[in-house]
């Protein structure tokens, strides 16, 4: 063998992934989390940096078209798995593994790819154009239009009172530490989001109920669920929201630290095995100050506003701004390590699922979907991740009907 | 022999890259093909002795040049230059005038009878300057600082459209400032 | 190398950058024209500086001003700009005079 | 006293900083790793995270290059290129024990002055792919730089003018008996803060960093995003090596030799800025160039003012 193939084949045992998550398959996209990381292998945030596309859930056929355009945007050697059900996953990713393997040593002669798409794909072409805009007056003989095949922006009044360009540009649903299946289409100047058009992927009817509502649901339906499991997927839920935020926010320590966390309480873990190390790190939190500076006043939703909306459960309860509701997670996170264990079964009345009631109206996640607008608009790009990471929708939520008794609500 | 040929390839890179400046369709190329031209000037003066000017200027360009950057594709129609487009008045006019105008200075360069050299540079130049703006240079010095500042002052107020009233209220009594952005100091 | 060839230098970037002052429309366009005037007085200075008067630190001062020049001239430019824009959304020279009328 | 360095340092100087880069991207990684996945269970279970940066960087070689549509692929790549470049560049003043590569009377100006270049090769990575996310990451850096460029400015003059001096030799020659960290505590942190801001690293990799995709990284792939990446490791290694002669007093120390008093120094630098990052988010410039005009500026002013009380005194 000689030593060029063999550097190609070891460069590709540990293959950069891109987790790409649709609506309904968190299961499989904690189960995919994991696995990935017990393998070590490393998880990317972009396309361009990728070598292993791993969607999550099983793709309808209109998710077809910006799946394709992401692995078109992978650089090769690329492949795309899909892991439809849970537990195949170690195999899917072993097959995938050996099959980059083969790709990476049987390169040919470089050719270069072009792609015509940024870092997050969306179903349809986005005006990432940073071009011309519109026409300034006379005497300067250029046409508008397309450039390349892409629109060119045009200009618009803005925050600061300057008419500055215009961009469209899609977020989602392929982001990192995002809410599966949201679609934000920004409208950007500089990097200030002057509009947001709140979208979602198409959510197909599923048998499966929506993850982290499982226990209360069930309980609703009649089956007998006990305490501690609502109280672990609550726990679970939380830390999982926690771990976004705090990704988005750029501290990845302790990101990483609470997707552990959570991992662990969601596969049995008992109260006295993780209880220090979840209090430690509920304790490293609370004490940042530079992260109550970085992002206290982001996002400020005060519960009366909240209220108005028709937001429940945590993004109500800690009536304040990002921080606010993060320590808020956290500390229903800490006050549910005693119930972990509770063998008692879960009363069939209880619908306070993690992020808010279930038998509203309408369900949590569509109130939080409903205020990202007036609370987007006029912050900066890196803010609104923060926020829309702060209220953490699950898009899941939105294919439920109405659980029984919502009726009299 | 060296300083020869980084004499001359400086001076023709510095010169192209002038000439392209005004050629680029794309606003960034020119600002980086001024960039280019003015770290070439930057690396003649480093020739000539001037070693802490030359450093200075390199510094100085490259920050500048970064920021002309921003607003370039901030206010420019066309920053990316995808579509070919002129933006000039009056090309032959300006091209005979300058033609006449490097024609005078060469002349004058070539033809003027130049004094020898008197004196020696000294060891440390910039100790040179030093002591020279902060002696009988003092008034150059005192001005530029004081051009600076108006300067400073000045363009804050050409540039922002908010006042302190707009900030604090109309009688300034507001403890955080009304700002699109919260700022850091928590005030 | 000699004074000559330096400030044949400086004459050459001085009249591109006239050139380029002279004909471009827009102003941040012109300020590097400007920029470019400047490049050459600089280098003039500090050859005149090193051929004729080493030992006197005037040249140098000469070349302190003229980089001061070109931040306080950017600058100056930006904001006017900004200004314009904000006002009127004009950034050209022929823009800005059709506003007199 | 500084003495020329021999001609084979320019070649051993990228090699020595790019082993450093790695030995302290390995670190990271370390300490990365047991953060994800809990402590390391064994030696060679470390070793092999300890790895994981040259993986990374054979994974990236192998990858093969990509391209956006209407890219500007010229000042893209150059933009690139530029960030290592400049961290060698900057790197040529950076004395080993009492030797520099090279050693010029303005050495500090010219060490500003690579970093400088920095500023563009981070706006001009962002520019290239013509991508919306990486334009952000580029201009992020832009107002990043406007927020600790002039700080650190005044942290290392208030160095040069411990030493009343440019060249870096001097400075270093001005330490022999008390250390400048001493005297000049608030400058010397000032510059750490900006030494890591510099490399967009760790609390300050807001131009890279994931809410944007990568930022000015978003579009890089293969050999591009491994010299861009790598680059910015190379940045941090010789700003934090910097610290060391302006601040820490060079190669002076008892017992050991000038260049491993540098070595250990250089090495305590980087472990602390490595796990600081632990406890730290990201800072983002809207908050933090408040704090860096507001209160860093006049902190360094201040301190360059008792400095220069002193030297006059002296």
């Amino acid at each position: 063998m000689d030593l060029r193939g063999a550097l190609r084949r070891t460069a590709m045992t540990r293959p950069a992934v891109l987790a790409v998550t649709l609506p309904g398959a968190t299961e499989l996209r904690l189960e995919a989390e994991a696995e990935v990381r017990r393998r070590g292998w490393p998880v990317v945030d972009a396309p361009a940096a990728a070598d292993l596309l791993v969607v999550c859930g099983d793709p309808a056929s209109d998710d077809t078209p910006w799946l394709d355009g992401i692995e078109r945007s992978m650089p090769e050697p690329a492949l795309r798995i899909v892991a439809g059900e849970s537990g195949q996953l170690a195999d899917a990713l072993d097959t995938a593994r050996r099959d980059l393997i083969d790709k990476a040593a049987t390169r040919r002669a470089a050719e270069v790819a072009e792609v015509a798409h940024v870092a997050d794909v969306s179903d349809e072409p986005g005006g990432h154009e940073h071009g011309d805009h519109e026409g300034h007056g006379d005497g300067h003989d250029h046409t508008m239009g397309e450039v390349a095949g892409l629109p060119m922006a045009e200009r618009g009044d803005d925050r600061d009172e300057l008419r500055l360009d215009r961009l469209h540009v899609p977020i989602g649903p392929a982001s990192s530490d995002w809410p599966a299946g949201l679609v934000l289409r920004l409208t950007l100047q500089g990097d200030v989001v002057q509009g947001v058009e709140v979208d979602h992927l198409p959510l197909p009817p599923s048998p499966r109920l929506p993850f982290w509502d499982e226990p209360w649901l069930r309980a609703a339906h009649g089956d007998e669920v006990s305490r501690g499991s609502a109280v672990r997927r609550r726990c679970a839920a939380h830390l999982d929201s926690a771990g976004r935020l705090l990704a988005v926010v750029g501290w990845d320590d302790v990101a990483a630290r609470c997707r552990r966390l959570r991992d662990e309480v969601l596969s049995g873990a008992s109260r006295e095995s993780i209880g220090g190390d979840l209090r430690r790190t509920v304790r490293r939190v609370e004490r940042s100050r530079p992260l109550r500076w970085s992002i206290a006043g982001l996002g400020e939703l005060p519960a009366d506003r909240a209220r108005a909306a028709g937001v429940s459960g945590p993004a109500l309860a800690a009536d304040g701004d990002a921080h606010d509701r993060l320590l808020k997670w956290l500390h229903e996170v800490e006050r549910g390590l005693e119930g972990l264990d509770d063998a008692r079964p879960l009363a069939p009345d209880d619908r306070t699922g993690p992020r808010g009631r279930l038998d509203g109206p309408q369900p949590p996640s569509r109130a939080l979907l409903d205020i990202l607008p007036e609370l987007l608009t006029g912050a900066e790009f890196a803010c609104a991740r923060i926020i829309v990471a702060s209220l953490d929708p699950d898009l899941d939520e939105l294919a439920l009907a109405p659980v029984s008794g919502a009726a009299h609500a | 022999m060296p300083d020869e040929v980084i004499f001359w390839v400086l001076a023709l890179v510095a010169v192209a890259a002038g000439v392209m400046v005004f050629r680029f369709d794309s606003m960034a190329r020119a600002t980086y093909a001024l960039l280019t031209s003015l770290l070439c000037v930057g690396g003649e003066v480093l020739l000539l002795g001037l070693d802490y000017l030359g450093v200075v200027i390199v510094l100085m360009m490259t920050i500048e040049m970064a920021i002309m950057a921003v607003f370039m594709v901030m206010y420019m129609m066309n920053p990316a230059g995808l579509m070919p487009m002129t933006m000039v008045h009056n090309k032959k006019g300006a091209a005979a005038i300058c033609a006449a105008v490097f024609a005078v200075l060469a002349a004058g360069v070539l033809l003027a009878p130049w004094p020898s050299r008197r004196g020696r540079p000294s060891a440390d130049p910039t100790m040179d300057l030093g002591l020279s703006l902060m002696g009988p240079q003092m008034l150059t010095m005192m001005a530029l600082g004081l051009a600076l500042f108006a300067t400073i002052v000045a363009t804050v107020v050409l540039a922002t459209r908010r006042g302190r009233y707009d900030r604090f209220g109309d009688d300034l009594k507001a403890r955080t400032p009304d700002d699109a952005v919260r700022g850091g100091t928590g005030r | 190398m000699s004074l000559e060839l330096f400030l044949l230098l400086a004459a050459a970037l001085f009249s591109i950058g006239l050139f380029g002052a002279l004909t471009q429309q827009s102003i941040v366009m012109l300020m590097m024209g400007l920029e470019l005037m400047l490049g050459g007085v600089i280098v003039g200075a500090a050859a005149v500086w090193h051929y004729i008067a080493p030992a006197a630190a005037d040249g140098q001062v000469l070349v302190v001003l003229a980089v001061t020049v070109m931040a306080v001239e950017m600058v100056v430019g930006f904001a006017v700009v900004t200004a314009l824009f904000r006002s009127r959304e004009v950034d050209m020279t022929d823009m800005a005079a059709e506003l007199k009328e | 006293m500084p003495d020329a360095a021999p001609l084979w340092a320019t070649v051993v100087l990228p090699v020595a900083l790019a082993v450093a880069a790695v030995v302290a991207a390995g670190f990271d990684a370390m300490l990365s790793g047991s953060a994800e996945r809990g402590p390391a269970g064994s030696v060679r279970e470390a070793g092999l995270r300890a790895l994981a940066p040259l993986r990374e960087a054979l994974r990236l070689l192998v990858q093969r290059p990509r391209r956006t549509t209407a890219a500007d692929r010229l000042l893209g790549r150059l933009g690139v290129v530029l960030v290592p470049v400049a961290a060698v560049l900057a790197g040529a003043v950076l004395p080993w024990g009492f030797r520099a590569v090279s050693d010029p009377s303005v050495g500090i100006v010219w060490f500003n002055a690579m970093e400088a270049l920095a500023w563009a090769a981070v706006w001009l990575a962002g520019w290239g792919p013509n991508s919306a996310l990486s334009l952000v990451g580029g201009y992020r850096f832009l107002a990043q730089g406007l927020a600790y460029e002039l700080p650190h400015m005044f942290a290392i003059t208030t160095a040069a003018l411990g030493a009343e001096s440019l060249r870096v030799g001097d400075v270093v020659a001005a330490q022999d008996g008390l250390w400048f960290v001493v005297w000049m505590p608030a400058a010397f942190v000032v510059y750490l803060l900006s030494a890591l801001a510099m490399s967009f690293w760790g609390p300050f990799e807001h131009p890279v960093s994931r809410d944007a995709a990568g930022g000015a990284a978003a579009e890089l792939a293969g050999v591009d995003r491994l010299v861009f990446l790598g680059g910015r490791w190379l940045l941090l290694v010789v700003t934090a090596g910097f610290s060391v002669p302006l601040f820490l007093g060079g190669g002076h120390g008892p017992l050991l030799p000038g260049w491993a008093w540098t070595l250990v120094k250089t090495v305590a630098v980087l472990a602390l800025l490595v796990a600081g990052r632990r406890a730290l988010p990201v800072l983002r410039m809207e908050r933090y160039m408040e704090v860096a005009w507001m209160v860093l500026v006049p902190l360094t002013l201040l301190q360059a003012l008792f400095v220069a009380v002193v030297v006059l005194n002296r």
